[in-house]
C-alpha cells in the first residue's frame, strides 16, 4: 500500500488538449499511469495518445470510472473545474496549476473537505508512488521504488533530494509535492498522518521552506503522533523578510515564518535536519 | 500590488469605509484650499513613514504648503517621495486596530481587532487582540460581530458602526482579491464616529488579472524588478554579489543556503519557475547580467528538456550579453555529461554538485 | 406563498429576467392602448388556466377589451378572476422550460431545464430533461451553464442569453427564498431572443420574515385558512365531514389515517403544532366549529401540559362555541383520566384508544 | 453504546434564557443529561438552574467542554448561532428550532459537514438514549431503555408511538427525531446507518410522512444494507397533493411523495408496514 496512488488510481486529466496536458499525459502512460479519460470542455470526441477526450468530468467518471484528477487547468478556470471534478465524484484531486488566486484555492479545498474529496496543491509538482501510477509533472526515472516518503513544498528542489536518495540507493514509497501557496488542500500535517498509516512507508523525508507556520504544526504534530523516523530540510535559510521568494506561500511577514524558527522546532520534535539537501541522503542512513 | 493610501482609501469609500477628507497634490502648488488644520502626509509604499518624517500637521495654508514642499523633497526607504495626501487633521479620541487578513494553518479569513490601535500590532500583546476565523464558504456571522464588539468596549451606537466596517472590511477583502487590509488607527473621534486614520491595502498579485482597472498602478520597483514582474521571473535584489539562477523557488532558495554555508552572499534571488525551457534561462541572464553580480551561478534541475539543449541556451545567452565575470553552472539532468562539456568550451565552470558549485562561485566572488 | 403572473414577472424583471410588455387590469374599462396583439391572461393562482379558457388572444382593442370583460367574469378553480394580464403576444420560435427548485434527497438547489417547453414539465419524458443539482456553499458555476447550453442546443448568441437567465434565476431563487421558480414556457422569439412567456415563483412561508415588501400579497386562501394562516394554525379544508384536530402533524395525518381505515372522511386537518397548550386547543376549536364538520374528533398526546388541565380547555372552548355538534376525544398523558372524566362529564365521548376515537367518529358522522 | 447520545455527551443549551430554553433545561437535568452550560448572547453570568450562561458558544466549549448543543434558538438567529456552534467545535447539534428557512437550512448542514459536524433536526423532538441521556422536547416518562431503535421525522406521532412500545413491555435504545423538514441534518439513510452499526439496537422502528423520496431511499437502503429487522409506518395515507400537512416537509407535490409509493418501497425491501401507530409493538414482537 502506498500513500492514495495506486495502480489501481483511475486518472483523467482535467486540461488535456493544452500543450501541457499533451505532453504530461504522454509522459503518465510512458510511466504507467492508467489515464482513463481526458476533459476538455467543447473537445470531446478528440483522442490525446489514444486517451478519449469528453465536455464534462461527469462523462469521464461515467465512461472511465475516473476516481482520481490530474489538473492542469489554467487558473482562471481553476476554481469551475475542481468544483465540477468534486461534485462529478473525483477523490483524489492533484492541483498542478500554478497562480491560482487564494480566494478561489480557500474555496476549492474547502468545498473538497465538504464534499470529502482529498486535494493536493495546488502549485505542485503532483504524487508519484514509484512503479505504480505517477500523477503529476515530475521526471519519473529519477525515482525507484522502496520505503522513503517524501513529503515537500517544492517542485524541482524535490527531484534534487529525490534524485539523491535513489543514487543513495533507496527507493520512495510516495513522493507527494504539497505545493507552494499559501492555501493547500493536504498541508503538512495531514500528509504525514497517510505516511505514518502506510504500511510501505519506513522513513519520512520533509522538506519544508519560509513562510507560514505548517513546518513547526509538522514538528509539533511529529512530536506527539508520528512513530516514522522523519528527516527535514528547510530552504530559505538566507531570504529577507517581507519578499516573496518565488513561492506564493514562501515569504517571511510580520516575524512569522523564518527557517530558523521552523528549524528549531524540528530539532525540539527529535526530528533531524539537514543543513543542505545533500546532506538527507545520509541522515536517512543513520537514521 | 501594494496601494498607497490614497489608493486604499479610495477604495474604502467605494465600500462604505468613512475615511478623512483629503486632498492629494504632487506639487506644493496645488495646495490651495486644503482641510484645516491638516495632516500632511508622504505617500510611500514601504513602511516607517513616521518615524521618517514623512507626515506633518498643518494649522494654515502657508504651513501646509510649506510641510508639502519638505515632504515632497524626501526619501524614505531609498524611494523618492512624489505624492502628499493633505487630510482634515481628526480629534482622536481613541485608537483601535481591524485588519483582514489570511491565516494559512486555519485556511480561513482571519479578522484581527485590537483596542490598541496606532501602534504596529506586533507590538500589541497578545491578549488584547481579538482573532476570529471567518468561516469559509458562508462568510462573516453575526455572531463574529458580536465578539468584536464585546472585545473593543465600545458603546452602542458606535459598535454598530464597528461593525458595519467589519462587514465591508471582509467584502472588500474578498471582493479586491486582498490579501491585507488593514485600518490602522482606526479612530474614535470626539465627535463620536468611526473613521480610518490610516488605510493599507494588499491586492494578491494571484488575481490581478480580475482587476485590470488596477493595471499600471505605481509601484516602489527598481528597473530590473519591474522588468522581471513583466517577464512572469522572480527576481530579488538582495545585498550581496553572488546572481543565484535556478529553476524552482525551493531549489533557487537551497542554492542560496549553500551559498552561505560556504561564505557567500547572493546579491540577486532568480528564480525560473518550474521550467527548464532554454528560452527562459536565456531571458534570465540577460536581465542577471544587467544586476552586475561578480558570479553568476547557476543551478539548473532538469525535468523536462535535455541538459545539453539548455546548456547551448546558456552558451549562447551568455554570449549575446558578453559576460565577463565567471559563470558557475551546475546542471543535473538527462544528458548532464554532454551539459557540461558544452559549457566548458564555453569558458564556464560546470559541476555535477551543488555544494562543489556554491564554493566555487563563493572563492570567484571573494577574488 | 404563491405568486400571480404578473407579480412574479415584476420579481422577474428585477433579477434582469426578459418578459413580454404587459398591462394589468382589473376592468375592461382599463384598456385603452394594450400591446397589440395581445395574450390576454387571467390572473390566478391554481393551475389549469389555459383549459379553464383563462387565457385569449386578440388582434385588436376591441377584442382586447372583450377578452378582458370575459375572462375578469370567470371562475376557475374555484375562485373568482380579479385581474387580468394583458400582453405583447409573443412570436414563437421554440418553447423551453427552465426551473429552480429544491432537490431535498441530494440536498440542494436543483436547476431543471427542457428543450420541450410549453407543456407540464411532468409529461416530458426523463431523457428529454436536463438536471443539475447547484453546489451547496459556493453556487451556480460555469460548468453547470456549460452543460445546459449543450443541452437546450441554441446557437452560440442565444445560448449566452440562456446561461445569464439561469444565472439570474439562481439568484432570484437565492434572494427572494424562493422554493420554486418556473420560466415555463421560455419562449425562443423569431426575432432570436428569450422571453420569459409565464412565471411561476412560490416563496418558501418560513423566509416571509425576511421580504416585509410581500406581506399582505393576495392569496387564493378561503375565508377559514386565512384566519388558521394569521393564528400560525395548520389548517386545511378537506371533502370529508370530520374535523380533525391533534397536536402535531404527524400525529394528525396518522388520525385521518385511523378514520380512513374505519371508512370515514375527514372533513378538516387541523394541526396544532407540537404544542398542547390549552389556549392554543381553545382556539383551534373555535375556528373548527366555524368550518361546521358533522363531529370533531381531537387526539393530543400529552407531552408538556397535563391532560386534565387540557381538557378544562376543551369543555371551556366547546361551551364558548356553543357546540352542538358529537365530540370525540382521545387524550393521552399525566391524569388522562382525570381528564376523560372531565370531557364525559361535559357530554363528549372521551377515550383511550385512538382506533377507538376513530371508530366513534366515523359512527357519529355517518348517522 | 447508544447512537449518538451518551451518559458522558456534554450538552450546552443554545438559547437557555428563553421560556423554552428554562423549561427543557430542567427536563433534561431532571432526566439526567449532563447540561454543562448555557448560551444566550449578552446574558453571561446568569444562571439557568444552576446552569452557567455564556455569551458564546466557544466560551461554553471551553469552559464545559461541550460536545453537543441542544439548540432552541428562533429561526432568524438559527444560521449565526449553529455556524458558531460549529466553529467552536460542537460535534452534535440537535435543531429543535421550527420553521427555520430552508435557504438557511441548506448552508447549515452543509457547513455542518464541511466541517465534521453531526446536525439533527431542524424542526425535531431531538434525541434521547432512554435511561443515559436525552437532549430535546420529548416527555422522559415514557421511554424505557431497551433495544428498540426509533428513528422519525415526527414528534408527538413518535411519543404516540415509543408509549406503545414502552406499554408492550418493550424499551428503547435511542429515539431520534429527524424533524419534519424539507432539508435536515441526518436523514433516513443516514440515521439507518448508525443504528445499524449500534450494538444496543436489536430492531429498528422508522416513522415516515409523506413528502420527498426519503422513505424510499431508505427502503432502498434497507435492502441493500440494513440487517437489523425493521418495522415501518408512513402518516399521511388521505393527505391529498399540494397540501402542506403540517410540516414544511410533508407536501405531495409533482406526483412524488405520496404514501402509497412509501409503503410499496418498504414491503417491496421486505419492510414490515404498519397501516396505523397502534399495529406496531405487535409486529415489533413478531419479528
Amino acid at each position: 500500500m502506498a500513500v492514495l496512488l495506486e495502480e489501481g488510481s483511475n486518472v483523467v486529466v482535467q486540461g488535456i488538449t493544452g500543450h501541457q496536458g499533451r505532453f504530461h499525459t504522454k509522459a503518465c502512460l510512458d510511466y504507467g499511469t492508467r489515464i482513463v479519460a481526458g476533459v476538455t470542455p467543447g473537445r470531446e470526441g478528440e483522442k490525446v495518445h489514444g486517451v478519449p477526450v469528453y465536455d464534462t468530468v461527469a462523462e469521464a467518471v461515467e465512461n472511465g470510472e475516473a476516481d482520481t484528477s490530474f489538473f492542469l487547468v489554467p487558473a482562471p478556470f481553476a476554481k469551475d473545474a475542481a468544483i465540477e471534478a468534486i461534485e462529478a465524484g473525483i477523490r483524489l484531486l492533484v492541483l498542478i496549476t500554478e497562480r491560482i488566486p487564494f480566494h478561489d484555492a480557500l474555496d476549492i479545498v474547502s468545498y473538497a473537505r465538504f464534499r470529502g474529496t482529498r486535494v493536493i496543491g495546488p502549485n505542485c509538482p503532483g504524487i508519484i508512488s514509484p512503479g505504480k501510477s505517477k500523477v503529476g509533472i515530475m521526471p519519473g526515472h529519477i525515482f525507484r521504488r522502496g520505503r522513503v516518503g517524501v513529503i515537500s513544498r517544492s517542485g524541482t528542489l524535490t527531484y534534487e533530494i529525490v534524485n539523491a536518495i535513489t543514487e543513495s540507493g533507496e527507493g520512495q514509497s510516495t513522493c507527494m509535492g504539497i505545493g507552494g501557496d499559501a492555501i493547500i488542500g493536504t498541508n503538512f500535517v495531514e500528509a504525514l498522518r497517510l505516511f505514518q498509516e502506510d504500511s510501505e512507508t519506513e522513513r519520512i523525508v520533509l522538506v519544508g521552506e519560509i513562510g507560514g507556520t505548517a513546518e513547526e504544526e509538522a514538528a509539533d504534530y511529529i512530536e506527539r503522533e508520528v512513530t516514522t523516523p522523519v528527516v527535514a530540510y528547510v530552504a530559505g535559510q538566507t531570504a529577507p523578510p517581507g519578499r516573496r521568494m518565488g513561492h506564493a506561500g514562501a515569504i517571511i511577514s510580520r516575524g512569522r515564518g523564518t527557517a530558523k524558527s521552523k528549524i528549531a522546532a524540528f530539532k525540539e520534535a527529535g526530528v533531524s535536519v539537514a543543513a543542505l539537501p545533500s546532506e538527507i541522503p545520509t541522515l536517512l542512513s543513520s537514521l | 500590488m501594494k496601494f498607497y493610501e490614497y489608493r486604499a482609501k479610495e477604495v474604502f469609500q467605494r465600500y462604505g469605509i468613512p475615511v478623512p477628507k483629503g486632498l492629494l497634490v504632487v506639487s506644493s502648488e496645488e495646495v490651495v484650499s486644503p482641510p484645516l488644520p491638516a495632516a500632511v502626509k508622504a505617500q510611500v509604499l514601504v513602511g516607517g513613514r513616521m518615524k521618517a518624517g514623512g507626515i506633518a500637521f498643518a494649522e494654515s495654508l502657508k504651513e501646509a504648503r510649506r510641510a508639502t514642499s519638505r515632504i515632497l523633497g524626501m526619501e524614505i526607504g531609498g524611494y523618492g517621495v512624489k505624492k502628499v495626501l493633505l487630510e482634515e487633521r481628526l480629534e482622536i479620541e481613541r485608537e483601535l486596530y481591524l485588519s483582514m487578513t489570511l491565516d494559512r494553518s486555519a485556511r480561513t479569513a482571519l479578522l484581527m481587532a485590537s483596542p490598541d490601535g496606532g501602534i504596529d500590532i506586533e507590538q500589541v500583546p497578545g491578549e488584547r487582540i481579538f482573532r476570529s476565523p471567518i468561516p469559509p464558504l458562508v462568510g462573516i456571522q453575526p455572531y463574529i460581530l458580536r465578539g468584536l464588539k464585546e472585545a473593543m468596549g465600545l458603546p452602542k451606537e458606535l459598535g454598530r458602526s464597528l461593525s458595519a466596517i467589519a462587514e465591508a472590511l471582509y467584502r472588500l477583502f474578498k471582493g479586491e482579491d486582498a490579501e491585507l487590509v488593514e485600518i490602522n488607527p482606526l479612530v474614535v473621534t470626539r465627535g463620536g464616529g468611526l473613521v480610518a486614520g490610516d488605510a493599507k491595502l494588499i491586492l494578491e498579485d494571484n488575481a490581478l488579472y480580475r482587476h485590470p482597472e488596477y493595471q499600471g498602478m505605481e509601484q516602489d520597483l527598481t528597473v530590473l524588478e519591474r522588468e522581471a514582474n513583466q517577464k512572469g521571473i522572480a527576481f530579488i535584489e538582495l545585498g550581496g554579489n553572488i546572481g543565484v539562477i535556478a529553476n524552482g523557488a525551493g531549489l533557487t532558495m537551497a542554492t542560496m543556503d549553500a551559498l552561505h554555508v560556504h561564505g557567500g552572499r547572493p546579491g540577486v534571488f532568480l528564480d525560473l519557475g518550474g521550467t527548464d525551457d532554454p528560452e527562459t534561462v536565456k531571458e534570465a541572464f540577460l536581465l542577471m547580467m544587467k544586476a552586475r553580480p561578480r558570479v553568476i551561478l547557476l543551478n539548473i534541475f532538469g525535468g523536462i528538456t535535455k541538459c545539453d539543449t539548455v546548456a547551448l541556451g546558456v552558451q549562447e545567452a551568455s554570449e549575446v550579453a558578453g559576460a565577463e565575470i565567471p559563470i558557475i553552472v551546475r546542471i543535473r539532468g538527462v544528458n548532464e555529461e554532454r551539459a557540461r562539456e558544452i559549457l566548458r568550451e564555453a569558458g564556464m565552470t560546470a559541476v555535477l554538485d551543488m555544494g562543489e558549485a556554491a564554493k566555487a562561485a563563493v572563492q570567484q566572488a571573494g577574488e
